[in-house]
């Protein structure tokens, strides 16, 4: 330690939240992330109203089951993240660290099971811009067994755009959280987490959460509805 | 400095230009009180050697006046102009006998469908012209307004009409004019590199005018 | 060291811990029970409703449990639900260019 | 301790000395950022300048060449000649500019960051190494948005506000990567903000000195704080907005082409939704500076403090539910324009209660006529007549006529130069001397002040004119329609007017800069004020404050009786003899 001037409160400080700086911090930033869902949520369901008949019957065009266990893996990764936490908060850094490299590795794999998704998607002609001409789903849209609204599959256009806008972008604030989880197992498994101090999961605990209630709200509205 | 509008040649322009001088008024005083305030405190108020401000933290009662009076004034405001724009612009306000028209704006040019002689759209005696759009004076017509490209918007400034032309939408606009002549009809929307000169014109004829006008213009496309 | 106060997890690990593992099963069963409702044959109105509702459900129960909402003090939820009813206001204001 | 937010962290190691990259480059002191932030945006702000110079000429002598416009390159003015596409990115990216990069940062990220922790007694924000981000994040957005200038097909051109299908679809508008690259810039940009934003909240929520209680923040710390609760919640909404847009550009969605069942009135709607809100951002701040400034000027505690931290917040809050007075004839919904019309209008109340609060501020007070008090008294004058002409335009028969001409212009430039351009100026002057340790020259701020307020009058007041006339904004050559014609006399003045605005701004860039290499050393506490700021040496060390501050009076006690000095620093411990006879008392 040096000469410098030296912070010596004379008085508690009073925390206006009541709550650490990081962890006040990540609700404010998830304030922003639920109205940058909100742009991409509310286009979605503005536009669906606007054009009656672009969007495909639920299970006709997306495939539910495998989105539906996709929908199970994530509610699992955010079990597994807040038994973490709860592991880390009684001390138990053993079951911490398991619990997180669980989170990180499920997680990943809602990530690959998406990729998945994706291309199988593209490769029947379903894109950003629409359905393909002349693919296997155009044939399909034609012949009214998605039961598009209207017969031309290019109205559909509207429904590829906003499906992988928000599955996307979605997807990214995963891989988002996987990247971070990796970080945070990294640091546990060297011992940078203890049972008095371990904001760091929590604040990403409640990223990953807010990551999977945004996914509870998209599986009804792009999948079920 | 001009605050008078010009002149207008239409039935509403007459409600628009008042609302107008009415917010002039009401803003003018505002503006006078705010302004001459504060150079009169400025002035009054200036650091003199030996004086100390007056110490103190506000007063409600002053605070009540200058919030109820604007809130007054405001609502007051805004009833009067509800009134005028439901008049002109609401979603059933075109009079049902009016004229009708379609105007198709797309870069840089507005194409006019005029109903004909008939004064039905959808008739085989419609005709379509470039940049010109003929009306009868007295008597209200209504335009529907589309747009190929982007967004452009419909401007008379002596008929006080704006209207954008969307894309994918058929949005009506009407409006009456009430004194025969030429007038211009701008772009109000910024529309592209050639924006600037997408300007047209209106002719507003006399009634028995635009009636032969018309006839003329239907045998002359027909044949 | 002497340092401003920054009460982190310590004044938090004496926090009673719900059973998550309960909270994880009825999320892994609405889901199930969307599954099902969502292929129903009833009037497409009430399966959207149904939906809907239980979206909301699954969400708070994420909000409330899992992010220990249902434990903050008031000022925490608060932070929490502040943008919500903005989310709110642009959807229904723009619909009723469509719906009206 | 082991995590970045640590404050104490930073001031143990002030004492050694940092590298130099470290201490001005990446530093993470709040102070250096704000500075940082200072001369980016102040470059940016020049830059916007210029352009305005290129639309004024262009304005008057439409067609002729610009002298010393030859040097552009052949797609932008051949022979000095502007060309009509070219002008369109000039409009687009004055717009840009000014708006984004220049008066946003300058408010936000350069005030936000100093300010904030001097103010409210911390030693830098709760989140130093996101701070640093912060603007490093911004930097980038920055070259990225002057790079669309040297792309093919030139800068964007759909105007700032970008509306589709026009800025979706490249055949429409002839512009290819520098839409792109606009629309990237500001999702980076927007990133930039909200990282800021979120540092921001939680270091007034967190970080307040002992005593520091709500009622005792100063106005500036109360209008930054609620700016960054709404840079927070409306920048993610043009991001979205940006990033659906730049699909349409690039990968083929449709969600604003109406040939794909996109709505182009969805923009509209999302950009209004940020765009609304952030033209509060845009004045907030300069409001609560000019608060503070006006009380030190006067002498005076703050006339009805808290109805003007209620009026910030009424505002703030208004202002998420007017956003379609943009859009009056649009196209949209009539009986939704009447809403937002009576919403539109409402705001005339709380910003009514902060101009009489103002002036109820001065009146009676021993006004000290210093360079900052200067341009926050213009800032009143000019902000009510931007004010006032929004009152014209929120009564939606009046905008039928006045929308998209000259009027909107004036209503811009009243607001926002002389609204917050004003308040900038007056935040400058004022804590320059806290930022460099050096005061800026009295005489020379006087005199651009003066020039400043004649040409900017001189420029912007016959604007409203225009308007009245049915020019039209953003056309490239008015003599195109003949109702124009008359006007162009009024065009011609206009124009030599804002040469002489701009040329009245070198004297303010030589001032700053000489100031900062000549200037008298500053003191602690020039302007005898109350802040807590000023309780520290000039520029202040890294860290701060030497201890954390105990606050025992509110931020206006100027003149309180019982105490020698017509100020009284808010952690004195001096007591105030009488108590207020009239009105609310701040809590002493
Ligand atoms: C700092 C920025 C700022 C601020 C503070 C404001 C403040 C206001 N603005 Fe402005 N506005 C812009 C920046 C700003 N605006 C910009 C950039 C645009 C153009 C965007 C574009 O298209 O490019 C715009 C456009 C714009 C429009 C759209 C016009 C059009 O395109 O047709 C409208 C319409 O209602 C409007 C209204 C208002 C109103 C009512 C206020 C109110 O907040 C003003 C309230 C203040 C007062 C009223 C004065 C003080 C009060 C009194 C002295 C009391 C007495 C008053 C009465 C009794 C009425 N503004
Ligand atoms: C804060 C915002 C701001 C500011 C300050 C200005 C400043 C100016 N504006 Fe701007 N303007 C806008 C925001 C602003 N504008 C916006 C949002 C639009 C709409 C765009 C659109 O339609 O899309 C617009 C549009 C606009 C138009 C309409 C164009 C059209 O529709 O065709 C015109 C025309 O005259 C104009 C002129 C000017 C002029 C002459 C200035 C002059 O005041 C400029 C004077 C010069 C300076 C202020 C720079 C001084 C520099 C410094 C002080 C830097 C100091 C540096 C150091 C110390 C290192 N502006
Ligand atoms: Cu068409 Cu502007
Ligand atoms: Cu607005």
């Amino acid at each position: 330690m040096t000469h410098a001037p030296v912070m010596r409160p004379p008085a508690q400080r009073e925390l206006g939240a009541g709550v650490y700086n990081e962890k006040l911090g990540i609700w404010v930033f998830l304030g922003s992330e639920v109205m940058f869902f909100t742009a991409l949520i509310g286009a979605y369901i503005i536009l669906r109203f606007a054009t009656p008949g672009a969007f495909a019957e639920p299970g006709k065009l997306l495939n539910v089951p495998v989105t539906a266990v996709n929908t199970f893996l994530l509610i699992c990764s955010s079990v597994t993240m807040v038994k973490a936490f709860a592991a880390a908060n009684m001390g138990n850094l053993k079951q911490m660290k398991l619990f997180l490299l669980a989170t990180t590795v499920i997680g990943a794999a809602f990530v690959g099971v998406q990729v998945y998704e994706y291309t199988h998607l593209i490769h029947a002609g379903f894109l950003p811009s629409g359905i393909r001409e002349g693919s296997e789903l155009a044939e399909l849209a034609l012949a009214g067994e998605l039961g598009l609204g209207r017969p031309d599959p290019a109205i559909a256009g509207i429904y590829g755009s906003t499906f992988y806008t928000m599955t996307g972008f979605h997807g990214f604030h995963v891989t988002c959280g996987v990247v971070c989880l990796a970080y945070a197992t990294t640091k546990a498994f060297r011992g940078k987490y203890t049972q008095t101090d371990h904001r760091g999961i929590e604040v990403i605990g409640l990223y990953w959460h807010f990551v999977d209630l945004v996914w509870i709200i998209l599986f009804t509205i792009v999948y079920l509805i | 400095m001009q605050w008078i509008l010009p002149d207008g040649a239409s039935t509403f322009a007459g409600d628009i230009d008042f609302l107008y001088y009415v917010i002039l008024v009401i803003t003018g005083i505002a503006f006078l009180v705010v302004e001459v305030g504060l150079v009169w405190f400025a002035i009054k108020y200036r650091a003199r050697p030996g004086r100390r401000a007056t110490y103190t933290h506000g007063s409600l009662r002053a605070e009540l006046v200058w919030t109820a009076i604007p809130a007054v004034t405001v609502v007051v405001l805004g009833l009067m102009s509800g009134g005028v724009w439901n008049h002109v612009k609401g979603r059933h306000s075109a009079p049902a006998e009016a004229l009708p028209y379609r105007v198709l704006a797309k870069q840089f040019e507005w194409h006019v469908t005029h109903p004909g002689p008939d004064g039905q759209l959808d008739t085989p005696d419609d005709f379509t012209i470039r940049n010109q759009l003929h009306m009868p004076v007295d008597r209200a017509v209504v335009v529907h307004l589309t747009a190929e490209d982007v967004i452009h918007s419909f401007f008379v400034p002596a008929f006080r009409v704006k209207q954008d032309a969307v894309p994918g939408m058929e949005i009506p606009v009407w409006f009456e004019a009430t004194k025969a002549g030429r007038y211009e009809l701008a772009c109000a929307e910024l529309c592209g590199l050639g924006h600037y000169r997408m300007g047209a014109e209106v002719m507003v004829h006399a009634a028995d005018e635009f009636g032969s006008w018309t006839a003329a213009q239907a045998a002359a496309r027909t044949q | 060291m002497t340092d401003v106060q920054q009460p982190g997890a310590a004044e938090e690990h004496h926090l009673e811990h719900p059973n998550y593992w309960v909270v994880w099963a009825a999320l892994a069963a609405l889901t199930m029970v969307e599954l099902g409702v969502a292929f129903l044959p009833w009037s497409r109105r009430v399966v959207v409703l149904l939906l809907i509702g239980l979206a909301v459900w699954k969400a708070l129960l994420v909000a409330l449990y899992f992010m220990h909402l249902r434990f903050e003090k008031n000022r925490m939820r608060i932070f929490a639900l502040a943008p919500l009813p903005l989310t709110v206001i642009i959807v229904i204001a723009v619909l009723t260019e469509f719906v009206w | 301790m082991t995590t970045v937010a640590h404050p104490s962290e930073h001031t143990t190691h002030a004492g050694h000395e940092l590298p130099f990259i470290r201490k001005y480059i990446f530093s993470t002191d709040h102070k250096i950022i704000g500075i940082q932030f200072l001369l980016m945006s102040l470059v940016f702000l020049f830059i916007g300048g210029l352009l305005a110079m290129l639309i004024r000429w262009q304005q008057a002598y439409p067609g002729s060449a610009i002298p010393g416009a030859a040097v552009l390159p052949e797609t932008m003015a051949p022979g000095g000649i502007l060309l009509p596409e070219f002008y369109n990115s000039l409009v687009t990216m004055h717009g840009t500019f000014m708006v984004f990069f220049a008066i946003m940062p300058l408010l936000v990220g350069v005030f936000g960051n100093f300010l904030i922790p001097l103010k409210i007694g911390a030693p830098d924000m709760a989140f130093p190494r996101l701070n640093m981000w912060s603007f490093w994040i911004a930097v980038p957005a920055g070259i990225l948005m002057l790079a669309g200038f040297f792309v093919e097909g030139g800068h964007a051109a759909a105007g700032w506000t970008a509306y589709a299908p026009l800025s979706a679809n490249p055949e429409f508008s002839g512009v290819y990567a520098g839409q792109k690259l606009w629309l990237l810039s500001i999702a980076i940009l927007g990133l930039s903000s909200i990282l800021g934003a979120t540092n921001y909240i939680t270091t007034v929520v967190n970080l307040r000195a002992p005593g520091m209680t709500w009622f005792r923040l100063p106005l500036s710390i109360w209008a930054l704080f609620i700016t960054a609760i709404l840079v927070l919640l409306a920048i993610p909404i043009l991001s979205g907005a940006a990033i659906m847009l730049f699909f349409d550009q690039t990968i083929g969605t449709h969600f604003f082409a109406p040939a794909g069942g996109g709505q182009p009135l969805l923009w509209q709607h999302l950009f209004w939704y940020f765009g609304h809100p952030e033209v509060y951002i845009l004045i907030l701040p300069a409001m609560g500076m000019v608060s503070d400034i006006i009380a030190n000027g006067s002498r005076k505690p703050v006339f009805g403090y808290h109805s003007m931290v209620y009026a910030i917040i009424a505002i703030a809050f208004l202002g998420w539910v007017v956003w379609g007075h943009h859009m009056f004839q649009s196209g949209m919904n009539p009986t939704l324009g009447l809403g937002f019309m009576i919403s539109t209008l409402l705001i005339a109340v709380p910003s009514a209660i902060k101009t009489f609060n103002w002036m109820g501020t001065m009146w009676q007070g021993n006004i000290r006529f210093h360079v900052p008090m200067l341009h926050a008294i213009s800032f009143v004058a000019m902000f009510v007549i931007g004010g006032l002409s929004g009152v014209f335009m929120a009564s939606t028969p009046v905008d039928i006529y006045i929308h998209d001409t000259y009027f909107i212009v004036a209503h811009i430039h009243y607001v926002l130069f002389g609204g917050s351009l004003f308040a900038l100026f007056a935040a400058i002057t004022f804590w320059y001397p806290k930022m460099f340790g050096r005061m800026m020259n009295p005489f020379w701020g006087k005199v651009h002040w003066l020039l400043t307020f004649v040409f900017f009058n001189l420029t912007f007041f016959p604007m409203h004119s225009l308007g009245v006339y049915g020019h039209m904004r953003r056309i490239y050559d008015p003599t195109q329609y003949e109702f124009l014609q008359p006007l162009m006399g009024l065009n011609k003045f206009i124009t030599v007017s804002a040469l002489l605005l701009f040329a009245s701004q070198l004297i303010f860039i030589l001032n700053f800069i000489g100031s900062w290499f000549r200037g008298a050393k500053a003191p602690d506490n020039p302007w005898e004020d109350n802040g807590l700021e000023w309780t520290v040496p000039s520029p202040p060390p890294h860290g701060n404050f030497a201890r954390v501050p105990t606050v025992h009076h509110g931020p206006y006690e100027f003149s309180a009786p019982g105490v020698a000095e017509d100020y009284l620093p808010q952690s004195s411990a001096t007591r105030i003899a009488v108590p207020p006879a009239e009105g609310r008392r701040v809590e002493p």
